[in-house]
């Protein structure tokens, strides 16, 4: 049996129960490798449920740097009974099987290309602590500590950890302490050479943070000056918005111990956009968070927030649809429902996000847009960006930029207008982009009264119904759609190699929490086919017109997207096709939307499909180890 | 009949301690059918709010959809109107009045626009006591989509055509006092008299004021039959109590309480002086106000009037917290923990 | 000046105020006219508001039998004070003004292109029915007389008319005729050849229908059985539930004189959706009717019918959006929404009638395809197809036909199974076409139950976080897809003329209430250019083979539509393109979407620009008179 | 306790009079938290059910989100299902129960599912009276999304993390009663001995049945800060009246009156005999009933029991004239009018 090794390149699954307190011993885990200078991807894969069930924690160590989860599993550290068998089976061929041995393994359990590891936890647990309530979660601690001896990893990074999680609780630390010794005690004394991978510090993700990315949307809306938030609770969303409060209650206390900040939670998301729209109106940066079946609910009030062009900023981190679906699960198949939601005409702006650094900074760029086009913004962010933990570029903020609050007439403003005689309307298009100038209520006690509405209206805000002034409107909006364009943050373009057998470099396209697969599937693409597509990251809808320019030079374009029906391909055509003629033949579609954070070998087998169709060469060098799974 | 109603003769002359005139008040020409009682209510609006001078720029006017809905247009042309979406006034109102508590928020709906599609919000909105007058103009029926039932129909009622309403009635009021509405009144379109001083009481109201005025449709739900039709509620009505309200202003230097039974000191040092028949209980017994209200429903009478205050309510800003000043007026420096904050945020994330 | 003249070919726009009775009146006579066997089209243009705002009500009669719209007016009978001066502009030259002369005309009403005709409708009311409560009503009869005359009309048909409106109250009934002949004798007298527009009686309407497509849609509703309606009010849709309701009363008593139906007037229409699917789970033919913003508040649920794959039947009768937006105009712009609502990836059904007759009969095909699907079908019709009358082929039904419920599994057929050991599960693809076998609740004991559910579901309907299997329920659900294509009713397709000056013939594409007015467009560029487009009628979302094979076969295609965004342009690209390998450029859009009946002279010179670029020849023959409007 | 508590001892083994086990109305192994109140109402369910003998195809369960609403898959796994979508199972219910009357409908909630985003269908489908019980799991907060409060937490009640509730609370007892259900009442689920003849009444009356059983959330809302922990309802309960339930076949041939204050005939004849501390307001009389609630809030206890019936509730089909026969049974032939029918129907638009 060929063991699999390596240093700092790996794949571990731990397997256990939710609401066991594992989460946080792997989290310990994963922070220390983190610490230790390694890029490090950490997938935590749960149920919608409290308590009781499967959940499993994965973490992945890279060479490369990827930071892409990278599908297969080289050690499983199966202590969930309920899914022995499953954890079992999944493990790669040369992979380690640690379980707890207080326990046989069933009979039929004869795999002979794993090694087997036991650890008799649970005897471990009871001999060392007998009598404390702690068991439970100190056995996390030990299997920590013994995984840690197998991988050879200096403690001291483990130690630290559990210090700063219980600074103010010394008994449980040490506790703590000496259930990690346990482990890795027991673990090197019964288990010296069985592993063959390594864990070694290094120094590749210096100045990196450790973040999921809610926290860093919060931030951004924090730093960006949201003040009021209407919410409704809603998994994969909820963290945003508890984020929030949490930095709120720090950073936004007034001298009297008050908040500058009012966070309602709602009856229902039909509220939260409700009151979004309502505080954005009155001149308040305001946002929500939700998923998908909240998002749904919000169709109607989006529809009046474009058609009125009252700023709004939500947040939707993406789960499984359609419906309840999958609810902790990631999936990036909101995009259309987003794109166009609400009856009538209607188009919203989106920006994806990709890394928790970009989390934060696009939900600042949200309020600065909503503002600036008056109009509702949407970050789509997903589960798998917005809960998991990534190693990602420092959250950055530059003191020196205002906000962008758009065009709005205050009392002074209006009394310049009035002088020179100038016409003011609510929906006039003075400045010829389609972008109006509006007022705020009680900025002034004879100017700059408007009336907002619903229905359709002419450029002083009158209800009208007739034909022309509602085209004249719809049209100011389509025109208004157009400078956004060019206000919105534009895709990155890395540029490919002249391709030996393809007419043009392929292009890949792609956008939001796919990227550290795609990248890292790219990257093998060029090492092992000798193969560099050009890569487009999509960051925002509208597309600028460096997109267009993309799909016209490429060929093929490929989408990667984490949802069945190809959703932003459709919008990438409707949007774009008419300008750079592209045929939709050309445009192909890598979905992959099983619910899983995307993984690197699965996009890279993907590529490998479609492009073979298009003479991709044999694999130029050798085949990378365990790639085929 | 009140010693506090002002005397001007010709408002639209003489301006108000304010200075403004009774037409700064005013707004668009109604489009609503001709006597339909929504268009009264939005003259005594106009008349409370010119009353009580308050600055018209300083209203905020919310509503949903429908005739009663529209009728913002139709007052205040000076002040911000929001008329946004079928049932979510209040989702609109909690938001702005979030943004910036020192406005004042009218908010008006329909029967249909509340008690329908909009009880989710309505009932919310009175829990979290916003601090805004919220009026349903309510006749029983969806007005503006040609005379549906509402769920304020009360049971037995009939329509135009002769339908009769077998559903339960959802009495608004009742649920304004049971979910925690500071200040709950009812009234009826064609008696100024007391809906101007029962507006100006509710404007004056710290937190959420409710008010359901009985407002015939003229068109779709005003045959005798009908227990929202102008015949039906002259013939059944009961008043609470007289009601005389006198701004802050005033109390000062007055003293207003001859015959009065119950004198009631609101947040902003307002007074509200009811005159009732015989001393009954205390209109700031929450208990006893749905008892009066569940009494005189069992005669078949309609109760209207103040129907119960609570004068120390607490708003959603002071139960959330929030600082005194407008959240909208708040600059980037009281907003915005800067970049050396933001470095050791990010330490923390190491 | 030369007087406009015609027989049976000419626009008259009555100018009135709503709630003031004249919707009767304009109605009289268009059926009147429709009843002496001519094409007529009469539009009611009427606010959003219930008394004393201008309405219009423009009736069109042709002798080429287009029953489309056709812009421009010929006559104005302007009774509208408020609106008089718009009226008098409106007019074409060689038009002819009809007013009320009881009072004088503004002094710079001095148009020398057009013809006065002052009737003074207030003094001869006034006169004739002194102290009559209902002299407005009578006065509308009186402008109806007037015209009679002027048109050198029978007035028979007009007295029918009244007949039959008052046949239970005589004295009115006479009043009314009083009034009919009021107006017609003082035209006689004082304008007798004023006009030279005429109207004759002839046969082009035989055995047609006149019926407004929401009594049509809800009486297909009827005829298909559906038992349980949950509805909330909202124009243009409430009239189907009306009706829907008056003839159930008429046609679905029991022996007891219980209703064999359940209407539900909901809260609103979250709450009428979810009655649709909790009746449709459990068996009965069920639906709901709204339009845009109703809609948008039923997107959660329809992304619940869709997964869990339970029928129901929407009848979005469109209005102008976004947002409330012209709640008494029509448009065509739900169908994006429509195509894709509810967060994740969602698909429906949809099937576009364009008269009367195919309200009927699409509205019943509907339940048929909802529960052979077992999936929403939603029917997109508009406010001028749903609530203007409209001739029509006379709705048609066949007593043989029996009601396709799909596969549903009762007690015996569970037994039969049961008994061959074959396996049954709710989302188990049986038959190889992704079409699940169902059962309803109660039906039997032992066998055949099941938990419906949004969350992810196996192919046994339980609980499922398994990636694997959540993807093998999407793609099944992709195949039903591919399967649905071939069961909605196929487009409609008229073969064109290869045309000179172009490669192929091109492609004209419409769908919905927009068919008269491209139909008669189409007929005038044959006429007039010699250019025979072929013509394509979408019928239903997903598109048949048909459809991508049209694409690939004419260029250019144009698509005709009533929104701003060219919405089915979108979609025919998204789903066809991979097909067909059109490419977008070659698919043009032609948006008309100002809330007006869609009208034959707006159609023809969107074509015409449309296919200049393309080398549209000269006009061969004289341009159509007035045609330049 | 009672005289009709059934005697089996073991009823896995002991079939019921429609020859069903115990084990024949369980559903799948549950899911949620050790302790969770949910789970001792899920047993309750099934011992009513089995009790009542009800065949369990004839019962479809219904419910919205939430842990709560996860629990029909833990009961009658022989009836089916539906977990809909977020506070919307009362259309769902209402959809159901007009599509077929014969059916026994069974809903559950949560008090997020219900009290906040589903307050609108709640307050309508009591309005209507659709005929079916609906649970409420009451447990004050947010179980699935992790504790958040939810709109039933008691005024300054204290959450795990210490944070105070200062939003009013929702009674959802009292507003049922007040908006016209047929049979209210509110219960513990630690409290079997009153929960299952609650449910057995429940499922036996006609119209809606609202129950809210108070359901502590263990991992969440459990601390004894909490009005809604297993401590603080143990201390602070009261009974109303102890509770028989005599099923329908029973009546006819027994009499269990002794000791009973008040007995009431239900539609089906079945009869529920009270058995109060002493003879207190009758539990028919509306206003009492909310009184009574009253009475004991202001007392700061918690009132449980059956708290209100109208043994007369019309419900929805009744108000609706529609047949008897359901819906969903009926053929072409009796809902197709007819080619020739239309024909006629196509002249008069000639
Ligand atoms: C989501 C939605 N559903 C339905 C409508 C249609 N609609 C407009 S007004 C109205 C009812 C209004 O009734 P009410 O609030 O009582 O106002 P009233 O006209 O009687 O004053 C309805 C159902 C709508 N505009 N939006
Ligand atoms: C539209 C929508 N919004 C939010 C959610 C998220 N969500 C799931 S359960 C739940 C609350 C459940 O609370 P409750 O009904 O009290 O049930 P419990 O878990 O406490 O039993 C929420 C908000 C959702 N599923 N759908
Ligand atoms: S329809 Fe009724 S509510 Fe609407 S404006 Fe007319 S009278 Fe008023
Ligand atoms: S979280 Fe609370 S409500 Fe949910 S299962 Fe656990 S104890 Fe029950
Ligand atoms: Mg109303
Ligand atoms: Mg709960």
């Amino acid at each position: 049996m060929n063991k699999i090794e390596g240093t700092n390149d790996f794949v571990i699954r731990f397997a256990t129960v939710n609401g066991s307190g594992s989460a946080s011993a792997n989290n310990l885990f994963a922070r220390s490798l983190f610490r230790m200078g390694l890029a490090v991807s950490a997938k935590n894969i749960f149920p919608s449920n409290i308590q009781g069930l499967p959940t499993w924690y994965e973490v992945r160590v890279s060479t490369s740097g990827s930071l892409a989860r990278r599908g297969g599993v080289d050690m499983v550290v199966a202590v969930n009974g309920q899914t022995l068998r499953q954890d079992y089976v999944s493990l790669e061929p040369g992979g380690y099987f640690f379980f707890d041995s207080s326990k046989q393994l069933p009979e039929d359990f004869t795999r002979s290309d794993i090694t087997l590891i036991g650890i008799p936890l649970t005897l471990l647990v009871n001999e060392a602590f007998a009598g404390s309530k702690q068991r439970p979660l100190l056995q996390n601690i030990v299997y920590v500590g013994a995984v840690a001896a197998l991988l050879d990893m200096d403690l001291s990074m483990l130690k630290n950890g559990i210090g700063r999680q219980f600074a103010k609780k010394p008994a449980l630390a040490e506790a703590n302490l000496k259930a990690l010794e346990l482990g890795h005690s027991y673990a090197r004394e019964h288990h010296a050479d069985a592993c063959l991978l390594r864990v070694r510090g290094n120094r590749r993700t210096d100045n990196a943070i450790m973040m999921d990315g809610n926290t860093a949307a919060a931030l951004g809306a924090l730093y960006a000056g949201a003040t009021v938030v209407g919410w409704y609770p809603i998994t994969p969303s909820t963290s945003v918005i508890e984020a929030f409060a949490r930095y709120a209650g720090r950073f936004r206390l007034d001298e009297e111990g008050r908040l500058r900040v009012a966070i309602v939670q709602a009856e229902d998301e039909l509220a939260a956009i409700g009151m979004v729209i309502g505080a954005s109106w009155n001149g308040a940066r305001s946002f929500t968070a939700t998923s998908g079946p909240g998002f749904s609910l919000m169709n109607e009030f989006l529809g009046l927030a474009y058609f009125a062009e009252i700023p709004a900023v939500l947040i939707n981190v993406q789960r499984v649809g359609p419906s309840t679906g999958m609810p902790t699960r990631t999936q990036q198949s909101d995009v259309l429902s987003c794109a166009y939601a609400s009856h009538g005409d209607t188009k919203h702006v989106l920006l994806f996000p990709s890394t928790p650094a970009e989390c934060f900074e696009l939900t600042a760029t949200a309020f600065d847009l909503a503002e600036e086009l008056q109009t509702p913004v949407i970050v789509l962010s997903d589960l798998d960006l917005g809960m998991n933990e990534h190693v990602s570029p420092p959250l950055e903020w530059n003191d020196e930029l205002a906000y962008q609050r758009g065009r709005v007439l205050d009392a002074v403003a209006l009394a310049v207008l009035a002088e020179k005689a100038e016409k003011w309307g609510r929906y006039l298009d003075r400045d010829g982009d389609g972008i109006p100038w509006r007022t705020l209520p009680g900025t002034d006690p004879e100017r700059g009264v408007y009336f907002t509405r619903g229905t359709s209206h002419n450029e002083f805000s009158g209800y009208t119904e007739d034909s022309a002034e509602y085209v004249k409107n719809m049209q100011r909006l389509s025109l208004k759609w157009e400078t956004a364009k060019l206000k919105v943050p534009a895709a990155l373009i890395q540029v490919g190699e002249t391709t030996p057998g393809f007419a043009t470099s392929p292009g890949l396209i792609y956008y939001g929490t796919s990227y550290a697969a795609v990248e890292e599937a790219a990257a093998l693409l060029a090492q092992d086919y000798g193969l560099k597509p050009a890569i487009l990251r999509l960051r925002a809808f509208p597309f600028g017109p460096e997109v267009a320019d993309f799909l016209k030079q490429h060929r093929p374009i490929i989408v990667v997207e984490q949802n069945r029906d190809g959703q932003m391909r459709q919008l990438l055509i409707n949007e774009c096709s008419n300008e750079c003629g592209v045929a939709p033949v050309d445009v192909l579609s890598l979905t992959l939307y099983d619910g899983m954070p995307l993984a690197s070998r699965e996009v890279l087998s993907g590529l490998r499909q479609l492009l073979d169709e298009h003479g991709l060469p044999e694999a130029s060098s050798q085949s990378r180890q365990g790639e085929s799974a | 009949m009140s010693s506090t109603r002002p005397s001007f003769r010709n408002p639209d002359i003489q301006p108000n301690e304010a200075g403004y005139s009774r037409r700064d008040y005013e707004g668009l020409i109604s489009t609503l059918c001709a006597g339909c009682g929504h268009d009264s209510i939005t003259s005594a609006i106009i008349q409370a709010c010119f009353e009580l001078a308050l600055p018209p720029h300083r209203i905020a006017k919310l509503s949903g959809i429908g005739c009663s809905s529209k009728t913002p247009a139709y007052f205040l042309a000076k002040s911000h109107g929001f008329n946004s979406v079928h049932g979510r006034m209040p989702a609109i109102a909690t938001g702005a009045n979030m943004a910036n508590r020192d406005l004042i928020y009218l908010g008006v709906s329909g029967d249909g626009d509340t008690a329908s599609i909009g009880m989710g919000q309505f009932v919310h909105v009175v829990r979290r006591n916003l601090n805004m007058v919220y009026i349903v103009m309510n006749n029983g029926c969806y007005g503006l989509t040609k005379g549906q039932y509402s769920a304020t129909a009360d049971k037995g009622s009939r329509s135009r055509k002769g339908a009769v309403n077998l559903l339960e009635s959802i009495d608004l009021c009742e649920m304004a006092i049971q979910l925690g509405a500071g200040f709950v009144g009812r009234s009826f379109s064609g008696d100024k008299e007391q809906l101007v001083p029962l507006l100006k009481a509710a404007l004056s109201h710290h937190g959420l004021s409710f008010l359901d005025v009985i407002s015939p449709c003229v068109t779709f739900n005003n045959n005798p039959e009908s227990t929202k039709s102008y015949h039906w509620v002259r013939e059944h009505r009961e008043e609470s109590s007289g009601l005389d309200f006198v701004p802050f202003r005033q109390t000062i230097n007055t003293s207003y309480s001859e015959g009065a039974t119950e004198a009631i000191t609101l947040h902003d040092e307002s007074v509200i002086y009811l005159h009732k028949p015989k001393a009954g209980p205390s209109i700031t017994d929450r208990r006893m106000a749905i008892d009066t209200l569940e009494d005189h429903k069992a005669k078949g009478r309609l109760l209207t009037g103040v129907l119960y205050i609570n004068p120390d309510s607490q708003d959603t800003h002071d139960l959330l917290n929030t600082c005194q000043k407008p959240l909208n007026s708040l600059g980037k420096d009281e907003l915005c923990p800067g970049a050396a904050v933001l470095a050791a945020i990010n330490e923390a994330y190491r």
